[in-house]
Formats: C-alpha cells, sequence, structure tokens
C-alpha cells in the first residue's frame, strides 16, 4: 500500500459475495419490483377507478379484457392477461416480502413468526394462485349469456 | 464480599495514556484495563489542536528544535533527558498511530499533514514550524478511537465502568488497586505483579474548567492517603480562552487564524503585554494578561470577562495595522474552525462570525502529579525511592516533561510516547516478577472509607461543599497567587474538609450510586486542592503557569527544583534538582 | 434565571417495580444546558437521581437520553430550545435496558460495534513511514469519523426497538469508516457481516438516526453506501 | 407480546421527524394494500368459477362502506408508491439528498398532488352514484 500513487483516483474494489445473498436479493426485489408495480398498480388503479369510475365497473369489462374461457383469445386479452398476470405475481410477492419483514419486527418468538408466516404465505400464493388460474383460464362462459344479454 | 481477580499487569485509565499503555503490554502479558467510564468517554477525546512530532513533512524540522521549544515553554523547569525522549520518539509514535489507521489529514502527496502551534519554533529562523500533526479538529479524539480499536483488535480485557478506589502499595511495593463495579456496588480486588495509572487530570479543583466532569484526581488523592507524594503540584495551566462562565474551551488554533482579544474600551491589549507574540504570546502569559485587564476595570461591563474578537473585519483590521498581508472571510473562518464556531453557537447562543466572544482563562491542564522516572515508575520520594511494580502515565504523571508550562499539542505526544514505554515496561518487569499475595481484607480501606459516606448521617450537601472549594480555588488558587491569599486558601480548605466529615447523601442503594461516587470523588478534590495550594505557597517564586503576586519574578537560585509534596498526617514539602542538559535557563520572552 | 418544571423518567431496580415520573422545578439560566438542569436536580434536590456524564460540552457521548421525546446528548442542548411550556421531559434511551434512571445498558450496543471489526485491517508491511493516503482519499470517509459512539442514532431506530440484534446505525456508519478508508482491507469480511439478516437491510431509510446524530454525521447516506457496496459488489 | 406493545408504543412515542412518520405510514399502507390485495385478487379470480358470484362482487364494490374503503386505498396505494419510490432512491443515490427533510417533503407534495384529484374524482363519483340523478336504480 506504500508505493501507491496517491494522486492517482482511487479504482473501485471489487468486494467477493457474501454467504447471505437471500436478503441482499429480497432488497433489490422490493425495489425493483416496486418500480414495476409503480407503473402496474397505478395504472390498474387509475384506469379503473379514475378513467372508467368504480360506479360503471361491469363484469362485461372483464370479459372484454380477459375472454371467455375455452375460447382463442385475441392479442389485446393476452396483453391484459399478461399485464394482470405480472401485477398479480409482483404484487402478491412484495407484498409477502414486506410482510415478512414487518413480522419479523415484532413477532420475536420464533414459533409464533414460523406458524404465522407459514399461513400467511399459503393464504398469499393460495390467492395468487388463484388470480394466476383465473388469468389462464379466462372468465367462465355458463351464465355470461345472461350477463352479455343484459 | 469482594470478588478477585489476577492479571500480570492492570491499567487503571482508558485514557491515550492507559489504552496505549494497555496495548503494549498486553502483546507480551496478560492484561486489563479499568475505567470508571467506557474508555471511548475519556477526556483525551476532547483534544482538537494537534500532536507534535518533527516529521519535517512540510518544512525542515528536527526533534532537537521540538526539545528546545518544550523546554523553553516549559520555564526551563522539565527535566531535559525526559523531554529528549519525548520529543524524539514522538516521531516514531506518530507514525505508530498512523499504522494503527488513524485518520491523519494529508499533505498533497500523501503524508502526514502539520501545522503550526504556539510555541513551536523552527530554532534557526524563530519563526513558526508546521510540526502539529492533526485529524481536522479532533486529533484527541481519533487518537481515543484508534487506540481502543487497536485494543479491541488484540482483545484486550476491559473492566468498564470500574472505579478504582484504592491502591494497594504498603512499604513501596505495589499489589493492584481497589475498584467498585459501579452497576452493581460490589467491590472488586484486582492483583497484579504491574499497575499502572493513567488517570488523566484534576481540574474539577476549579468551577471555570475546560475539564470532565469526571477529572477528579481520584488516584492521586488515593496514593497520597497511601503515604506517597506528588510532584509540581504548584503549576496548574489556565487556558486563557475558555467560554465565559462554562469554560468549554476555544482551542488556540482560533487565534492562530487570526482571532484577537479586546478589553471593554477596545483595546487589542496583547500589544501592551507580549510586544512580539501578541496575542499567540504562550498561555500563562495570555491568560495573566486577561485578569490584569479585569482587575484594572477592563472587563466587559465590568466584569471578569474579555472579547475574543473572531469577525473578520476585526481580524482583518489588525492584520493590516500588523502590516500582515493576509486576510480572512467568514467562509474561510467557518472551514478552518468548525467545532469552536459550533461551540460557540450552540452554547453561547451567538454567532461569532459576526459578534465578539465573551471568554476568560479556564483551568485546564496538571503539569504536575505522580511523580515517575523515565520508565514511567512511581517514585516513593525526592530520592528517586521506586515503588515496586507501580506505574503512572499521562497527564496524571509528572515525569516531568512540561515543567512549569505545558506547550500546546505535547500533551497527546506525552501520552502516546510514555504510555507506550510504560507498556513495554510493565510487561518486562511482569515476565520476570511473581505475583504478590494480598491481604485478605485488602478491599476493607477503601470499602470503610465508601460506607462511611453512605452511612454519614450528616448535614452537609456534597454540592454546596463543591461549590464552596472551587469558588475558592478560583479565587486564591487560580492565575494569580499570593502568600495570604494561599495560607487562607488553605485555611478554608481545611475547614471545608472539616464540614465534609458531617455530609450526608440521598442515595443509599448499591446499583449505580453515582451520589455515592461523587461524594467520594469530593474528598480527593479536596485533599488535592490542599497539596496544590500548600506546594503554590511553599514557592517563592514565579514560573510558567504560577504566577506569585508577592515574588513576581523567576527564582533561579532557589527554584530550579521540582517540589514534592506528602500529606500524611501533615502536609510536607521536599524538593529534587531538575535535570538539566543542552539548554542552560535563559530570560524567557515572548 | 428562569423556572423548568423537569419530568424526568425514574427507576430504581432495588427499589421499584415499575418506572415512575419524578417532577422536579428548578432555576436554571435559559442558556445552560440540560445536564445543569439534571445536575441541579441531582446536587440540590434528589441525590438519588442517576445518570452518565462527562465531557458536557457534547464530545465524549455519555449522556444521550431522550429530551421531549428525542434523542439527545444532555450537555449538548440548552434549556431555551428545548423548554416548551416551562417544561422539559426526560427519559431514558429506548431499546436498551435501563439498569437506573437515565443509565441503559449500553453492552449490546459495544457488542455490535465490535462484531464489525472496528479497527484497520491491513497486514502488509507498512515500512518505517507512514502509508500514503491522498487528500481525496482522507476525504471519502471523514465524515464517519466523527462518531462518538453515543448510541442516539441506533436507539432512534425503529428496526433497533423492534430487535435488538440489528447491528445498528452506529455499527455501520463505524464500519464505513474502514470500508472507505483506502488503507483498509477488511472490507470483505465486514461487508459479510453487514450483508446477513441483522445488517444494514435491516435499514428502513427512517433518518431518525442521522436527525438525532449530535455530531452532524450524515448516518443515512454512510448506510446507503453500505448498502450499495454490497448490492454492486464493489466500494468506490 | 409484551415486547411487541414496547416497540410499538415506542414507534408511536418518538418525536421523529418527517422520515419517521413517512416510515409509519410506509408500513401500515402496505400491509393494508396487501390485505386488499388479496382480498381484490380472490374476488376477482371469482370469474372463473362463475361470472354471477363476480358480478355480484363487483356491485359490492359500488357500496358505500367499500366506496370509502376505496379512498383509503387510492391513498394508500398512491402514499405507498410514491415513498417508496423516495426509499428507492435515496438508497440508490444518497448523495442526491443533502437533507432529508428536502426529499420527504417533496414527497409529501407528490402525494398531495396525485391524491387529492384521485379521491375528489373518486369521491364526486360516489355521491353521483349514490345521491346524483341515475342513484337508486
Ligand atoms: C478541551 C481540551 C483540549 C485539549 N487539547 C489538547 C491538544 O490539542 N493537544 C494536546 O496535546 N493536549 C490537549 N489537551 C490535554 C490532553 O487532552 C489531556 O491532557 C490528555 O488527554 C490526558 O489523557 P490521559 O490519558 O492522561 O487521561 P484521560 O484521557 O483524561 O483519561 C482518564 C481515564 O482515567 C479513568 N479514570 C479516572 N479516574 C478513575 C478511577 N478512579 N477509576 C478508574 N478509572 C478512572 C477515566 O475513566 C479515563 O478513562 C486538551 C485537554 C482538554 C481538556
Ligand atoms: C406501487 C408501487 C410500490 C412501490 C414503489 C413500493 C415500494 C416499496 C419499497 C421500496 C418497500 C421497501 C421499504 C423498506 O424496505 O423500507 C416496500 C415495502 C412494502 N410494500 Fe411496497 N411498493 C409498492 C406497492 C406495494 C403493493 C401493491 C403492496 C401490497 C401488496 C406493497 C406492500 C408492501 C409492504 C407490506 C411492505 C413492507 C413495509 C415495511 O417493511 O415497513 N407495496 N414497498
Ligand atoms: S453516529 Fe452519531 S448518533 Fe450515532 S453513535 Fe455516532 S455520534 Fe452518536
Ligand atoms: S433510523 Fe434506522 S432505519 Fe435506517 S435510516 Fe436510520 S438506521
Ligand atoms: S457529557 Fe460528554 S457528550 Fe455530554
Amino acid at each position: 500500500m506504500t508505493t501507491m500513487n496517491p494522486s492517482a483516483p482511487r479504482p473501485a474494489r471489487p468486494i467477493p459475495q457474501g454467504r447471505n445473498r437471500f436478503e441482499r436479493a429480497m432488497w433489490l426485489f422490493m425495489r425493483f419490483s416496486g418500480l414495476a408495480l409503480l407503473f402496474l398498480a397505478l395504472s390498474h388503479f387509475g384506469f379503473q377507478h379514475i378513467i372508467v369510475g368504480t360506479h360503471q365497473l361491469t363484469s362485461e369489462d372483464t370479459i372484454v379484457r380477459w375472454g371467455l374461457a375455452g375460447e382463442s383469445i385475441t392479442l389485446a386479452q393476452l396483453f391484459w392477461r399478461l399485464y394482470y398476470g405480472v401485477m398479480v405475481l409482483l404484487a402478491m410477492l412484495h407484498g409477502l416480502n414486506g410482510l415478512r419483514q414487518v413480522a419479523y419486527d415484532y413477532l420475536k418468538n420464533k414459533v409464533v413468526y414460523n406458524v404465522f408466516m407459514a399461513a400467511a404465505a399459503a393464504l398469499i400464493l393460495a390467492a395468487t394462485a388463484l388470480g394466476v388460474i383465473a388469468l389462464i383460464v379466462g372468465v367462465n362462459a355458463s351464465g355470461a349469456a345472461e350477463a352479455l344479454a343484459r | 464480599m469482594a470478588q478477585y481477580h489476577q492479571f500480570d499487569a492492570i491499567v487503571v485509565g482508558a485514557g491515550g495514556a492507559g489504552l496505549m499503555a494497555a496495548l503494549y503490554a498486553s502483546r507480551s502479558v496478560n492484561t486489563a484495563v479499568i475505567s470508571k467510564l467506557y474508555p471511548t468517554r475519556s477526556h483525551t477525546g476532547a483534544a482538537q489542536g494537534g500532536i507534535s512530532a518533527a516529521l519535517g513533512n512540510l518544512e525542515p524540522d528536527k526533534w532537537e528544535w521540538h526539545a528546545y521549544d518544550t523546554v523553553k515553554g516549559s520555564d526551563f523547569l522539565a527535566d531535559q533527558d525526559a523531554v529528549d525522549i519525548l520529543c524524539r520518539e514522538a516521531i516514531d509514535a506518530v507514525i505508530d498511530l498512523e499504522h494503527m489507521g488513524l485518520p491523519f489529514d494529508r499533505t498533497p502527496d500523501g503524508k502526514i499533514s502539520q501545522r503550526r502551534f504556539g510555541g513551536h519554533t523552527n530554532n534557526e529562523t524563530k519563526k513558526p514550524v508546521m510540526r502539529a500533526c492533526h485529524a481536522a479538529d479532533r486529533t484527541g479524539h481519533m487518537i481515543l478511537q484508534t487506540l481502543y480499536q487497536q485494543c479491541i483488535k488484540n482483545n484486550v480485557k476491559f473492566f468498564d465502568e470500574f472505579q478504582v478506589i484504592d491502591v494497594l502499595v504498603e512499604n513501596n511495593v505495589c499489589n493492584g488497586v481497589v475498584a467498585v463495579c459501579l452497576a452493581t456496588g460490589e467491590t472488586h480486588v484486582f492483583q497484579a505483579k504491574a499497575t499502572m495509572i493513567a488517570t488523566g487530570g484534576f481540574g474539577k479543583m476549579w468551577r471555570i474548567s475546560s475539564n470532565a466532569h469526571s477529572l477528579t484526581g481520584d488516584l492521586p488523592a488515593a496514593l497520597l492517603r497511601r503515604g506517597l507524594p506528588l510532584q509540581d503540584m504548584e503549576f496548574y495551566q489556565f487556558h486563557p480562552t475558555g467560554i465565559y462562565k462554562m469554560g468549554i474551551l476555544l482551542s488556540e488554533a482560533a487565534r492562530g487564524e487570526g482571532a484577537v482579544f479586546i478589553n471593554n474600551k477596545g483595546e487589542r491589549f496583547m500589544e501592551r503585554y507580549a510586544p512580539t507574540m501578541k496575542d499567540l504570546a504562550s498561555r500563562d502569559v495570555c491568560s495573566r494578561s486577561i485578569y490584569q485587564e479585569v482587575r484594572a476595570g477592563n472587563g466587559i461591563d465590568g466584569k471578569d470577562y474579555v472579547y475574543l474578537e473572531f469577525r473578520p473585519e476585526v481580524v482583518n483590521r489588525y492584520f493590516q495595522a500588523d502590516g500582515n498581508p493576509r486576510r480572512v472571510d467568514a467562509a474561510y473562518m467557518e472551514k478552518r474552525l468548525p467545532d469552536i464556531i459550533d461551540f460557540v453557537r450552540v452554547y453561547m447562543g451567538i454567532d461569532p462570525i459576526t459578534q465578539p466572544v465573551p471568554i476568560q482563562p479556564t483551568a485546564h491542564y496538571a503539569m504536575g502529579g505522580i511523580p515517575t522516572d523515565l520508565d514511567t515508575r512511581v517514585l516513593a520520594d525526592e530520592k528517586g525511592t521506586i515503588v515496586e511494580g507501580l506505574y503512572a502515565a499521562g497527564e496524571v504523571a509528572c515525569v516531568s516533561v512540561h515543567g512549569a508550562n505545558r506547550l500546546g499539542t505535547n500533551s497527546l505526544v506525552d501520552l502516546v510516547v510514555y504510555g507506550k514505554r510504560g507498556g513495554i515496561r510493565m510487561a518486562e518487569y511482569a515476565k520476570q516478577a511473581s505475583l504478590r499475595p494480598v491481604k485478605q481484607d485488602a478491599h476493607k480501606m477503601g470499602e470503610a472509607v465508601l460506607s462511611a459516606i453512605r452511612d454519614n448521617p450528616g448535614r452537609e450537601r456534597p454540592s454546596s461543599l463543591r461549590r464552596d472549594l472551587q469558588t475558592l480555588m478560583d479565587q486564591d488558587v487560580g492565575v494569580f497567587r499570593t502568600g495570604a491569599g494561599l495560607e487562607d486558601a488553605i485555611d478554608r480548605i481545611k475547614a471545608l474538609q472539616e464540614r465534609y466529615k458531617d455530609i450526608h447523601i440521598d442515595d443509599k442503594g448499591l446499583q449505580f450510586n453515582t451520589d455515592l461516587m461523587e461524594a467520594w470523588e469530593l474528598g480527593c478534590l479536596l485533599d488535592l486542592a490542599e497539596v496544590t495550594a500548600f506546594s503554590a505557597l511553599s514557592r517563592t517564586e514565579s514560573r510558567g503557569a504560577h504566577y506569585r503576586e508577592d515574588f513576581p519574578n523567576r527564582d533561579d537560585q532557589n527554584f530550579l527544583k521540582h517540589s514534592v509534596v506528602w500529606k500524611n498526617g501533615g502536609l510536607r514539602v521536599a524538593y529534587k534538582p531538575v535535570r538539566l542538559g543542552r539548554y542552560a535557563p535563559t530570560e524567557r520572552k515572548y | 434565571m428562569i423556572k423548568v418544571h423537569l419530568k424526568i423518567k425514574r427507576f430504581n431496580p432495588e427499589k421499584d417495580k415499575k418506572p415512575w415520573w419524578g417532577e422536579y422545578d428548578v432555576e436554571v439560566e435559559p442558556t445552560d444546558r440540560v445536564l445543569d438542569a439534571l445536575h441541579e436536580v441531582k446536587w440540590n434536590i434528589d441525590g438519588t437521581l442517576a445518570l452518565r456524564r462527562s465531557c458536557a460540552h457534547g464530545v465524549c457521548g455519555s449522556d444521550a437520553m431522550r429530551i421531549n421525546g428525542r434523542n439527545r446528548l444532555a450537555c449538548h442542548r440548552l434549556i431555551r430550545d428545548e423548554i416548551q411550556n416551562g417544561q422539559i421531559t426526560i427519559e431514558p434511551l429506548l431499546g436498551l435496558r435501563v439498569i437506573k434512571d437515565l443509565i441503559v445498558d449500553m453492552e449490546p450496543f459495544f457488542a455490535h460495534y465490535r462484531s464489525i471489526m472496528p479497527y484497520l485491517v491491513n497486514d502488509t508491511d507498512p515500512g518505517p513511514r507512514e502509508r500514503l493516503q491522498s487528500p481525496e482519499d482522507r476525504a471519502r470517509f471523514d465524515d464517519t469519523t466523527k462518531c462518538i459512539l453515543c448510541a442516539a442514532c441506533t436507539t432512534s431506530c425503529p428496526s433497533f426497538w423492534a430487535r435488538g440484534e440489528y447491528v445498528g446505525p452506529a455499527a455501520i456508519v463505524q464500519a464505513h469508516r474502514f470500508i472507505f478508508d483506502s488503507r483498509d482491507q477488511g472490507a470483505a469480511e465486514r461487508l459479510e457481516v453487514l450483508g446477513d439478516s441483522n445488517g444494514v437491510w435491516r435499514c428502513r431509510t427512517v433518518f431518525n438516526c442521522t436527525e438525532a446524530c449530535p455530531r452532524g454525521i450524515e448516518v443515512t447516506k454512510a448506510i446507503g453506501e453500505v448498502k450499495q457496496a454490497i448490492a454492486s459488489g464493489k466500494v468506490r | 407480546m409484551s415486547a411487541l406493545i414496547s416497540t410499538v408504543r415506542a414507534s408511536l412515542t418518538y418525536r421523529g421527524r418527517e422520515g419517521h412518520w413517512l416510515w409509519l405510514l410506509h408500513r401500515v399502507s402496505g400491509l393494508g394494500v396487501l390485505l386488499f390485495l388479496i382480498l381484490h385478487v380472490i374476488g376477482m379470480s371469482s370469474a372463473f368459477v362463475s361470472l354471477e358470484i363476480h358480478d355480484r362482487l363487483l356491485e359490492m364494490y359500488k357500496t358505500p362502506p367499500f366506496a370509502i374503503g376505496e379512498l383509503a386505498l387510492a391513498f394508500g396505494l398512491i402514499f405507498h408508491a410514491v415513498n417508496g419510490t423516495r426509499i428507492a432512491i435515496l438508497e440508490l443515490k444518497p448523495e442526491l439528498w443533502q437533507k432529508q427533510q428536502l426529499a420527504t417533503r417533496l414527497a409529501i407534495v407528490i402525494v398531495a398532488l396525485l391524491a387529492a384529484p384521485t379521491i375528489i374524482i373518486m369521491a364526486l363519483g360516489s355521491i353521483n352514484a349514490f345521491f346524483g340523478p341515475g342513484a337508486g336504480h
């Protein structure tokens, strides 16, 4: 070190990655998923609640965007399914990890923490699965006729 | 029931001196540090300016010049062999600190940066030299942190918040110390082959003081009670620039940047007292001049303070008057004196850039203390009898390198040079010595003193005694002293000691009984105050920081010697000669 | 002189089951420190009041406590700046065990400090003179050298209150001081500690630490720089 | 449990500045949005089971309790999004912000700018639906 040239700009020193990469990955994920959600969630919210308006919402919109189960879908519907799919996945995982952080703070008893997180993860993953299945399957056609007739 | 511990070496005090000693001792023997504060709370952390060493990084310098400046600053009372060691080993010590990681400021080519400081000169040109190595204006802080870090790295054993109340010395042999664990109130006996005392200053016997509340001279007082003497106690430095009424220090660096003293007539009065150096004359001279102004009725509002001016327009006006081409502005001052300006803003609520700063001299540094030889071994008398197994270093010790007046930056040098020396010597000693037995009731004496205070049903509040002591010390054992005043002071201190026997405290508990420890510390301060006043009374000359109005001149004929004072039974003084060397005493002018 | 009503949270383990509020009226100068007011209580009203203090001018880090709800050094705040309707409220630091009155157990705090290897790591032979370092490299970590280990930051952090296992801002500040020191070679090991579950990731960027730091250190910024070093795998 | 209570009490009584309160709100809003999201996704996914259920759920969104909850959701989501962005930027570019106060104030202003019109439009929509000409059909 004595031989360094003190006036030369100091190069960035590479640091080997540590053993615990999970927290680092989660930290990065929270930020990038947050960034994605910033656009996805806000645009969804803005579209549904401001441009359309909650009181104008009908299941027609859902059918138009998702398409009906068993029928071939349009490109637009594919886009919406992907849009919602990505959003649900990111939001759920983002939320799950957020919940984990909060739970880690307040549930200091390991057993309580584990039980709580297992339950929460089950619930959130189940909800996510339902959402994803819905997006893959599409709107259930039975009863769709009445809906369209109205 | 006391708890017992055994170590090869123990160090009492975790300031710069203690940590340096511990670091070196712990390299070869089993070492523990006992401190009543967490180490990083030690007052070494308050030191601002710098640590001098003749590195010559920016301009030519020699350690011999540093030595001469130190001897001259000491008013020729320093022992010159000790000063030689100080200044020669300072260079290695500073490099050592750098290797330990101390973040010194740097020169453009990457070396340790140095700056000028009062009294440090190029002996040939007589001009100020850049000798003070610094880390911004936090040099002491960085020394303390760095040494503590190294102690952690080397797994030094710490007993934090353990207050030592007694030193086990008998027949000039030391076997360890007795301490109270503050958290539990339990007594602990530390048995050791080598014991080092590095407990810092004792400036809390004065009211206006730059010293921490914890600097109460516990260990010097304990040694006095064990029949050991203290040296050169009449020499106590008053720093000219303390914040008015609070005593918080504003470093000399302010005047280095051009700040000046102003009295109530708007005069730059230092021109009259030190025509050449003016406001940058040595600390003793400036402090005396300020009080002379106050006495002449030139204090601000007729009170006991003057102004320190660092308003740029005022500074520039005097630069101009002095024919100095330099000019400063607000931004420059903010950059060079950040901490000081911050202190003034926080504690005085005024802005030194636009307002004058009320200052008064503040009790600052003990040149005297526990007498030691060049290897930091404690001496039992003026003849040089060694107390086996007992060492002292840092502000609490007196080797003596500061003589009658310490030069700025030299205390930090003292800590690291003699701390290191002591640590090495202790380890050498401990390796060949064996652990001496301590008596089963070793802790009894210290414990008895504490329980006497705890159980005393008296009427006096320790705080009112402390206030009275501090007031009388400010008045009569301060910058100016007279025979009559000192005699009176001794009488009044004795009266306070009588009243001390009648104190009571509120807290009768064990855990963190700070009420009890403060009362005990007051007892230490009373003893040290008495010794200080007595030493001052005995020295009928003026030298360095010790100024006797009734004997205004230096008297080398009779007093080129160190005082050594005991306080068992009565007070007794003896003298030992100053060890001269290359430099013969001459008149000291600034 | 003005009158101040001090409300101090008291707890004596030898006597009390629960903390209680001690209320005291003292006369002090508006320009006195809060510490002076506490001394006024301790020295003239109730000597059992326990607190730590030493330097009395904000450089030793002994007397961090909660003044009017915020972490402050008692010796670094003036009465006139803290007094609210004639009153000042004083409590011990949060998140550390109260031993007595305003004294908390500092051991966990120092344990975290020790865990990040707070010392220069460099086993190369430095030679007889100083290691060289450019002024720019020295300036890189200047801010974090100011830390006095007062714990005001760590005990103002919600993540630390929630879990004492979090190393806390003070330890990260101390690590930063070495990680970004060009002379140091221990960054990888330190970042290993700080990259773990109770390391920097527990920081939620709350800024209480920065706001509490009596030395004006940009604590959150230092933490951010450490996070980035781990995230990017580079120290610059 | 007492540890949980003391932690929560500390969080609520420490007199932090903006950053402290924003953190609390971020946490609460994140959890709130998560709760809504779970219910919402389960609700929406009903569409693949039966459109009838789906329809009924959509009608439920149009009742007053949901209308009010929706306002809270709007604020929560907007706040969480903006504040989350603030946090991420501060961590990625700590040197951008000399003073956190500036960042927090900016975040508060942006939240206000986004949330106020949103909430007003939504509230007006609801008022119109409940009390307007076409109300009650
Ligand atoms: C404001 C200020 C600024 C200064 N600036 C400078 C400067 O720029 N340059 C310079 O050279 N000098 C300066 N000095 C002087 C210098 O800082 C001190 O002289 C020096 O730091 C003393 O160090 P020390 O190691 O002897 O003791 P300290 O650092 O005071 O440490 C004393 C230690 O002893 C312990 N202790 C005390 N009593 C007991 C007991 N009974 N039991 C157990 N432990 C005990 C304490 O806990 C502490 O750890 C300054 C001093 C002050 C006050
Ligand atoms: C809209 C854009 C969003 C952005 C920009 C965003 C951003 C963030 C960020 C950066 C964090 C980490 C905070 C920290 O570490 O202190 C976070 C935490 C969190 N987010 Fe989001 N988020 C968004 C949407 C969501 C959504 C939709 C949910 C609900 C499912 C959610 C739930 C959470 C939760 C529960 C936390 C943990 C809070 C805490 O630890 O205090 N976020 N968010
Ligand atoms: S970073 Fe600031 S608040 Fe934290 S311990 Fe250091 S000095 Fe105290
Ligand atoms: S308060 Fe805590 S959450 Fe981070 S910014 Fe400071 S450490
Ligand atoms: S007493 Fe030293 S920081 Fe307050």
